[in-house]
């Protein structure tokens, strides 16, 4: 059994690795993850400049070798600021995906096996989440709790478990029709055990496999209401809200709100590329 | 029998010279290439069709023959396959010789094909009717290549009848209501019950038999010389079984076709064929008219397929089955790919692959025991 | 493929923006545009109905189109003339002021019309000024929120306006009459030229003129309201004029609006100044019937794209801010509107009722930590001047009478008031508070930069972008303020806090004194003070004002509720509006509104190749 | 399961969900603790009370939350979704106004992403695995991963500002005379009354903000298709097709490119969902206004009756797209059962 999974992700690796995009992907996300806690761990000692202090440099200064993403109306060094915003995204969408794993598995697994009434009031529920507005939905509860990167989070939460839900019932529906479900039945387990201990551990890695191709959706929502202004307060850098308050200076010095933006997009596109080459490895190796 | 042999140097003794053969496929041979390795799916495969005959090629499932049919209409998907050695001379043109234009011109109207699943071989959103009517229509256009209409979305090979030019072809008519006459005339050939209800119908409306019958139907609407039928009655009820390989078999001399069936039931195809190949791993190991094959069995394989047959009058109460398994197709043999299963087997067996050789004129054997 | 596009767009924004060519002078165009276009950022106009901004509702968005509306209704009109505020002929051509300063006669123009043909009499105005009455629900203080009249006598109600609507405007009936000539009543009229302002309390020219200069002077067509249904109710107005814009008397009228989006407006065909001379003219620029056909104002909120339209010559004139600001600088083709005598008072204020900023050495801490210069650098281009409030320079001898210098960064002097104050090095401060509405880039930069000051002497700042909505809750009325103290924070920006009405009390009124209806979100009160203000109101003795006001202004300086920064010339702070030179030779900016408004007068823009009058 | 049934079984759904909706979005809008009135009155509040008491009595904001929204419940079955501060109007009134408006820059970017989507699908099954496909891939990657604010601000930089061929915003340019309002729809109304200069000039304005929608959605259907062709291309019924002897064109026109339609249809729900929400950003920054411009306005001033309205309006929307998109699924495929 473990020598058969073993050859399983050796063949799923070389799969994986004979695609460049893919490896492009992975060296995105794993730059950007451990560049997130690299700043997480060592603070702003580990920048080239305090992002936080001003005139570190002349001000509006062009990207040069000192700046490479040049310097704002007041001489912050913009890279350090871009640098410094790395770890509030990877928590962001660590949290919220993690919790959206744990709400949905737990939730769509108990749903899938109980059936019956309470499968269908759950799963009407989900549907309910399913079909509001997402993003304006979590717009409006941020701003009812008011600025500041807890409250976006529980805002985002309320629009992102119900897919995590549908997806683990999915999965458990299938794995409560297996044999060894129903041999833990007949040997007298109670529902809670059979799911914890037999269910879930047989979805994690399908979930997982969607929460990976998920985070960059995560990074990208989260730029959103960053933008709008709902996500961490200044002087604290994020990069949605760099874009926002350097908008203006798109002609007078560009380099202000398209560095973020495209750090954003890099990011989110490397985390697609890993998903779609995670995708591909496993449909070739099927 | 009139098997070629001449080029791998084996007596051809019993071979006649043969005005009737339709299709000769000599030393085929083709290979899947994917990462995980180079599987030869068919290893120099030779076999012949003549008129109207219907030939059954048997073997147990992964042995090549649904290659060996596709390869025929050439319809392999190219990457993964490759042609790697051989030929398929149909009416003395090489089908591997041609272009995918040209071939195009053979495909449905020279040499059709008829599928295991009829469910999934049928367009989900088309009528029955449409399916039938759109043979119908590749048929009129072969016959008449300035018939061809706006419903094929091909540039025409002659240049169509001068047209107005301001006249925008718009006025799409259904294939179906063109030819509808003519399509219930086909599916009536097949012997569907009340067709005018049935070309209305939706593939997944119709009973698994029904299905089967409209493939037949629309094959044969294209008059084909030959007909590859591949398991065509492996997803059907036991009892519409019989009835389907029946009506084949009747058709056959009704619309003057060939037929190549590819099962991997003996038992089928002893109901119906007139020559029966026998695969092994890629290999035709054998070869031979029908009763011949039944009555003397000679490679050591169809001695025990044949044997695997649970026959009624004989009160055999156990079932007889060959031990070991088919062999690896990545893996590169020099010897006969039977020779691990055989019982019989010798040194020389492992060492030299046998070729086929005529053993009388109507049987063709792979093994140089026999 | 976009990635690629956006790299090449960086680059090449850098290379433009390293590589902007030295300004070359260039011939100017001799086109002179039929159509005159504007770029403007308000807060977008989000209803059209003047009653709503009649009644300063709902806040602040009853600016936007109040702005532009000078030039279609038209009141009295008054300049800053050498520190001191002169009042000019307008619809009004000559008034008297009674001795005790309390009665006020105004001899109003004749043969004026509105755009659609009323006529412009006294009844007109009295409706109109009875009508402010009616949408304040009743309330005395309809003007400005201060009791000027004594209203006991008044009854206007539904009665009233029915008796109106028989009865016309234009040649009122015996019945409307008798109510509006009633001498009982604080404003009544004498004939159709003449109307009377009685007030409670004697109230200085410079302080009741400058009311009647400010938005509540603007005269609009009272028959067209008593034609199309009156006003509605104080909370539930009426709707027709959402859709449909009152007629004024101005050199343009309205032709279309479009919510948040433009504003359309023509030539008045029936403008009283049409025929006016050159001298005239010259004399009041404000009465200029204009010199392009059609005027369209748009509202564009986002700076960069105002900015590319007058770039690109798709808008005439904008209003630029501090986001492009560098880029007019830089272009010698760009021309931009500064105030010669500034009147937006910049500041931060603190809170005086809660820990730790209710200690007054923690205030000078505070108020002598702040970089003001780097402020007028980094946040105002340099355009600024530092000034002791409340007043700003333009009031003249009513600014700062007894010249107290405006406080200095010394973090020394900083600190050691922290220490006496017992928090060494700010040791035992919690963090203070300071709210900023969302999307002020401007607010934000300011806050930034106080928040990297005070970090020097120990003091940590918290910023908080809040919605504007939830800025502006808590802050009200000095009583309100009281309640709302915890919310309105411990530090406030004022980001060009401009007067309400061009008197000199305004900004005492708003800042310091505990009569403050808005704007004195430090919540400080002095008895001093308090005496002194309301000399404002008690007397007509400017002297005697001034004497009070050098006292009171010495007690804010030791209590140091606000630090006062500066006053800038930029029209709009950091920013102001920008022209083509050489499309756009001249334009005055509203001499009414110094420091309310930002609004251009564009029936006194000329083009180059035009003559001017 | 009749059609019909179907269909009623479904718009009970959609009343449950609606009311749902209605609850949380109301609940938490008014669980904000600043005051509605002070913050929508400001500094007149404080000069007139009595106005403020008026206000509050006219939209029964003294009473229990509860009652609030049984007023708002039966509002709403009135077809009244309340009174919006920020434009002293009714709240249906100005959707009424500015929904046309989006729907039109999201009817345009939907006409770009099946433009872009559907033969950048085709190449990407054509050219599997090779380099066209890795381009196209990069591409749509580069659009669906750039926040829609981010693309609004490049095209903007680029159409307007460097090129100078598309204009920074709004709805039609100040020189062009407006359509008389018929449908509602600027577009539309240029065409019926045969203005064209105002109908080109507000297709101009709807080209950018329906651009950065298509850009950051086209990438789903490319996906999409290609995956779908990838399988059809591989099903028993195509071969069938080719053993008849069709030409690749036709095989692929229409026996392939017919079924592998038939999973877009479900994605529109999700493409509307995206649009709709992204509308927020791009009708803000390039000034245009729709419903995404009007719901920015009222999240900043806290006009919860539109908050609401514009919630509600959204999600029928979304039921009834995804309502339609579930027919439409089962006449394009015969074979499934509602």
């Amino acid at each position: 059994m473990i020598r058969m999974r073993r050859t399983k992700i050796s063949r799923f690796l070389k799969l994986y690795t004979s695609n460049v995009s893919a490896c492009v992907g992975f060296s995105i996300a794993a730059g950007f993850v451990i560049l997130a806690l690299v700043v997480a761990l060592g603070g702003y000692w580990v920048l080239p400049y305090n992002p936080l202090k001003q005139n570190v440099g002349p001000a509006f200064s062009p990207p040069s070798w000192e700046h490479p993403f040049g310097t704002d109306q007041v001489g912050r060094d913009l890279f350090s600021r871009v640098l410094y915003a790395t770890p509030n995204a990877l928590f962001v969408s660590a949290v919220i995906i993690g919790w959206a794993m744990i709400i949905g598995m737990l939730l769509g697994s108990f749903s899938a096996y109980h059936g019956g009434r309470v499968d269908e009031i759950l799963m009407r529920v989900t549907d309910l989440f399913l079909a509001l507005p997402g993003l304006i939905l979590a717009i409006a509860i941020s701003v009812a709790l008011g600025p500041g990167l807890n409250n976006m989070m529980y805002a985002l939460m309320v629009g992102w478990w119900p897919a995590y839900a549908r997806m683990a019932r999915g999965e458990a529906l299938r794995i409560s029709r297996y044999d060894f479900i129903e041999a833990a039945r007949a040997a007298g387990l109670g529902s809670g055990k059979i799911v914890l201990n037999h269910v879930i551990p047989n979805l994690v890695t399908t979930i997982m496999i969607y929460a990976t191709v998920d985070f960059g959706q995560v990074i990208m929502v989260y730029a959103g209401l960053s933008y709008l202004g709902l996500s961490v307060q200044p002087p604290m850098p994020d990069w949605g809200a760099m874009v926002n308050y350097y908008q203006g200076y798109v002609v007078s010095a560009p380099w202000l709100p398209l560095f973020p933006g495209l750090v954003i997009a890099i990011v989110v596109v490397g985390f697609g590329l890993l998903g779609d080459g995670i995708r591909d490895a496993i449909e070739s190796q099927t | 029998m009139p098997l070629n042999l001449k080029h791998n140097g084996a007596t051809d003794e019993g071979a006649k010279p043969n005005k009737d053969i339709i299709v000769d496929v000599q030393d085929l041979s083709v290979v899947y290439k994917s990462r995980m390795g180079v599987v030869r799916a068919l290893d120099a495969v030779s076999l012949s069709i003549e008129n109207n005959k219907l030939v059954a090629v048997v073997g147990e499932s992964g042995c090549g023959k649904s290659t060996l049919a596709l390869s025929i209409i050439r319809l392999l998907p190219m990457p993964p396959a490759e042609f790697t050695g051989g030929k398929i001379m149909y009416r003395g043109v090489d089908l591997l010789d041609l272009d995918e234009d040209n071939m195009l011109s053979y495909r449905g109207t020279e040499i059709a094909m008829i599928f295991q699943e009829p469910l999934s071989s049928l367009n989900p959103v088309y009528r029955m009717g449409d399916q039938v009517a759109e043979a119908i229509a590749v048929r009129e256009s072969r016959v008449q290549p300035s018939l061809k209409k706006a419903y094929f979305y091909d540039k025409p090979s002659i240049s169509p009848p001068p047209r107005s030019k301001f006249t925008l072809n718009i006025k799409r008519r259904s294939l179906f209501s063109e030819y509808e006459d003519r399509v219930i005339e086909a599916l009536k050939l097949v012997r569907i019950p009340d067709p005018e209800h049935v070309v209305r119908r939706y593939a997944f409306e119709l009973s698994g038999g029904m299905r089967q019958r409209v493939m037949i139907a629309m094959a044969l609407s294209e008059k084909p010389s030959l007909l590859i039928a591949d398991e065509p009655t492996s997803a059907i009820d036991v009892t519409t079984q019989a009835q389907v390989l029946k009506l084949m078999k009747n058709l056959m001399d009704e619309v003057k076709t060939s037929i190549l069936l590819i099962t991997h039931d003996l038992a089928v195809a002893s109901q119906v064929a007139d020559q029966i190949a026998v695969m092994y791993a890629g290999d035709v190991v054998e070869f031979a008219d029908v009763y011949e094959l039944f009555s003397h069995p000679l490679h050591p394989y169809t001695k025990g397929l044949v044997a695997c047959i649970p026959s009624g009058f004989k009160d055999e109460r156990t079932l007889t089955s060959i031990p070991g398994v088919v062999p690896d197709l990545r893996t590169v043999y020099s010897g006969c790919k039977f020779a691990p299963r055989c019982s019989s087997a010798t040194s020389i067996c492992r060492q030299k692959k046998p070729g086929l050789r005529y053993v009388s004129p109507t049987h063709v054997l792979a093994c140089d025991l026999a | 493929m976009v990635a690629v596009v956006v790299i090449a767009v960086i680059i090449g924004g850098t290379a433009y923006y390293l590589s902007i060519p030295p300004p070359t002078p260039t011939k100017p165009q001799p086109t002179i545009p039929k159509l005159l276009v504007i770029d403007h950022n308000m807060y977008p106009i989000t209803s059209l109905n003047q009653l709503l901004d009649i009644q300063m509702l709902p806040w602040p968005n009853y600016m936007a189109f109040t702005h532009f509306q000078t030039l279609v209704s038209v009141n009295l009109t008054s300049y800053f003339k050498e520190g001191r505020i002169e009042f000019l002929p307008c619809l009004a051509t000559s008034w008297e002021i009674s001795e005790d300063g309390k009665t006020y006669i105004f001899h109003l123009r004749e043969g004026v019309k509105f755009d659609n043909g009323d006529p412009f009499n006294s009844y007109n105005v009295w409706v109109q000024f009875y009508g402010f009455y009616w949408l304040a629900s009743n309330g005395s203080n309809f003007m400005y929120g201060l009791s000027l009249f004594d209203v006991r006598n008044v009854e206007y109600g539904p009665a009233t306006v029915e008796i109106l609507n028989r009865s016309g405007l234009a040649n009122p009936t015996t019945e409307a009459l008798a109510i509006m000539e009633d001498k009982s009543w604080p404003i009544y009229c004498e004939g159709p030229y003449k109307i009377v302002f009685r007030l409670a309390v004697p109230f200085a020219k410079e302080f009741f003129f400058g009311m009647l200069t400010g938005h509540q002077g603007l005269l609009y067509d009272a028959q067209y309201l008593l034609d199309h249904g009156g006003y509605g109710e104080p909370a539930n107005l009426n709707p027709y004029f959402n859709e449909h814009v009152f007629p004024g008397t101005g050199p343009y009228k309205v032709d279309e609006v479009a919510v948040n989006s433009y504003v359309k407006f023509s030539k008045n065909p029936n403008y009283w100044g049409n025929q006016l001379s050159k001298a005239e003219i010259k004399a009041n620029a404000m009465l200029d019937p204009g010199h392009v056909d059609q005027v369209v104002v748009n509202t564009k909120l986002d700076d960069f794209t105002r900015y590319t339209d007058l770039a690109t010559g798709q808008a005439h004139m904008a209003a630029i801010l501090s986001e492009n600001w560098r880029l007019v600088k830089a272009n010698l083709n760009f021309s931009y509107a500064a105030f010669e005598t500034p009147a937006r008072n910049i500041a931060v204020v603190m809170n005086t009722v809660i820990f730790p900023t209710n200690i007054t050495k923690v205030r000078l801490a505070i108020a002598h930590a702040i970089d003001y210069d780097r402020i007028i650098e980094q946040v105002y281009f340099g355009q600024a001047v530092r000034y002791f409030g409340p007043n700003t320079p333009n009031y003249g001898t009513f600014y700062n009478p007894g010249k107290l210098p405006p406080y200095q960064r010394d973090l020394d002097k900083a600190r050691r008031y922290l220490e006496e104050a017992g928090f060494p090095n700010g040791k035992g401060l919690p963090s203070l508070e300071l709210k900023i509405g969302s999307g002020d880039t401007i607010g934000m930069l300011f806050a930034t930069i106080v928040q990297e000051n005070l970090g020097e002497i120990g003091i940590d700042v918290k910023i908080l972008s809040l919605l504007p909505a939830l800025i502006n809750a808590p802050v009200g009325s000095y009583q309100f303020n009281l309640e709302h103290a915890e919310e309105i924070g411990h530090l406030r920006l004022n980001g060009g806090y401009a007067p309400d009405f061009l008197s000199p009390s305004n900004f005492w009124l708003a800042f310091v004194s505990n009569r403050s209806l808005w704007g004195n979100t430090g919540i400080y009160s002095s008895p001093k003070v308090e005496w002194a203000v309301d000399k404002f109101s008690q007397t007509a003795n400017t002297a005697e004002i001034i004497e009070a006001l050098k006292i009171a202004e010495e007690q804010i300086w030791n209590d140091a509720p606000i630090a006062w920064v500066c006053t800038t010339k930029l029209w709009m702070t950091a920013g102001s509006y920008v022209w083509d030179n050489r499309i756009v030779k001249s334009v005055e900016f509203d001499p009414n509104w110094t420091g309310v408004t930002d609004s251009p007068l564009f029936n006194t823009v000329i083009f180059v190749g035009e003559e001017s009058p | 399961m009749s059609r019909l049934s179907y269909v009623v079984r479904r718009m009970l759904l959609a009343m449950f969900v609606l009311f749902g909706v209605a609850l949380i979005t109301f609940t938490l809008t008014h669980a904000i603790s600043a005051n509605p009135v002070v913050a929508f009155l400001g500094k007149a509040a404080s000069i007139h009370p009595e106005i403020a008491q008026a206000y509050i009595e006219r939209f029964h904001l003294n009473e229990p939350l509860y009652i609030q929204f049984w007023y708002y419940i039966v509002g709403v079955l009135r077809g009244d979704l309340g009174y919006s501060w920020t434009r002293g109007a009714y709240v249906s009134n100005v959707i009424a106004q500015t929904l046309p408006n989006t729907l039109q820059i999201v009817f345009f970017a939907l006409l770009m992403t099946l433009a872009l989507g559907i033969p950048l699908g085709i190449l990407s099954c054509r050219y599997y695995n090779r380099s066209p496909d890795h381009g196209i891939r990069a591409f749509y990657l580069a659009g669906i991963c750039s926040p829609a604010f981010f693309v609004a601000l490049v095209l903007l930089l680029l159409f307007s500002y460097f090129l100078r061929v598309l204009p920074t915003g709004g709805i039609i340019s100040v020189e062009v005379a407006r359509p008389q309002r018929v449908t509602g729809f600027i577009i539309l109304d240029s065409l019926l009354e045969g203005n064209w200069a105002a109908l080109v000039d507000t297709v101009k304005h709807v080209l950018m903000p329906s651009m950065a929608l298509a850009l950051g959605n086209f990438g789903y259907l490319v996906r999409l298709l290609r995956s779908s062709l990838l399988e059809v291309m591989q099903t028993n019924y195509v071969r069938t097709a080719r053993a008849k002897g069709l030409s690749e064109r036709t095989v692929f026109l229409k026996h392939a490119l017919r079924n592998a339609l038939v999973p877009v249809v479900t994605l529109a729900a999700l493409m509307t969902m995206w649009l709709v929400g992204s509308a927020i950003f791009v009708e803000n920054i390039f000034a245009y206004p729709g419903v995404g411009h009007y719901l920015a306005q009222a999240l900043g001033n806290l006009d919860y009756a539109a908050i609401l309205g514009i919630t509600l309006v959204f999600t029928t929307m979304i039921v009834l797209v995804n309502l339609v998109a579930d027919i439409l699924y089962t006449v394009l495929n015969p074979a499934i059962e509602l």
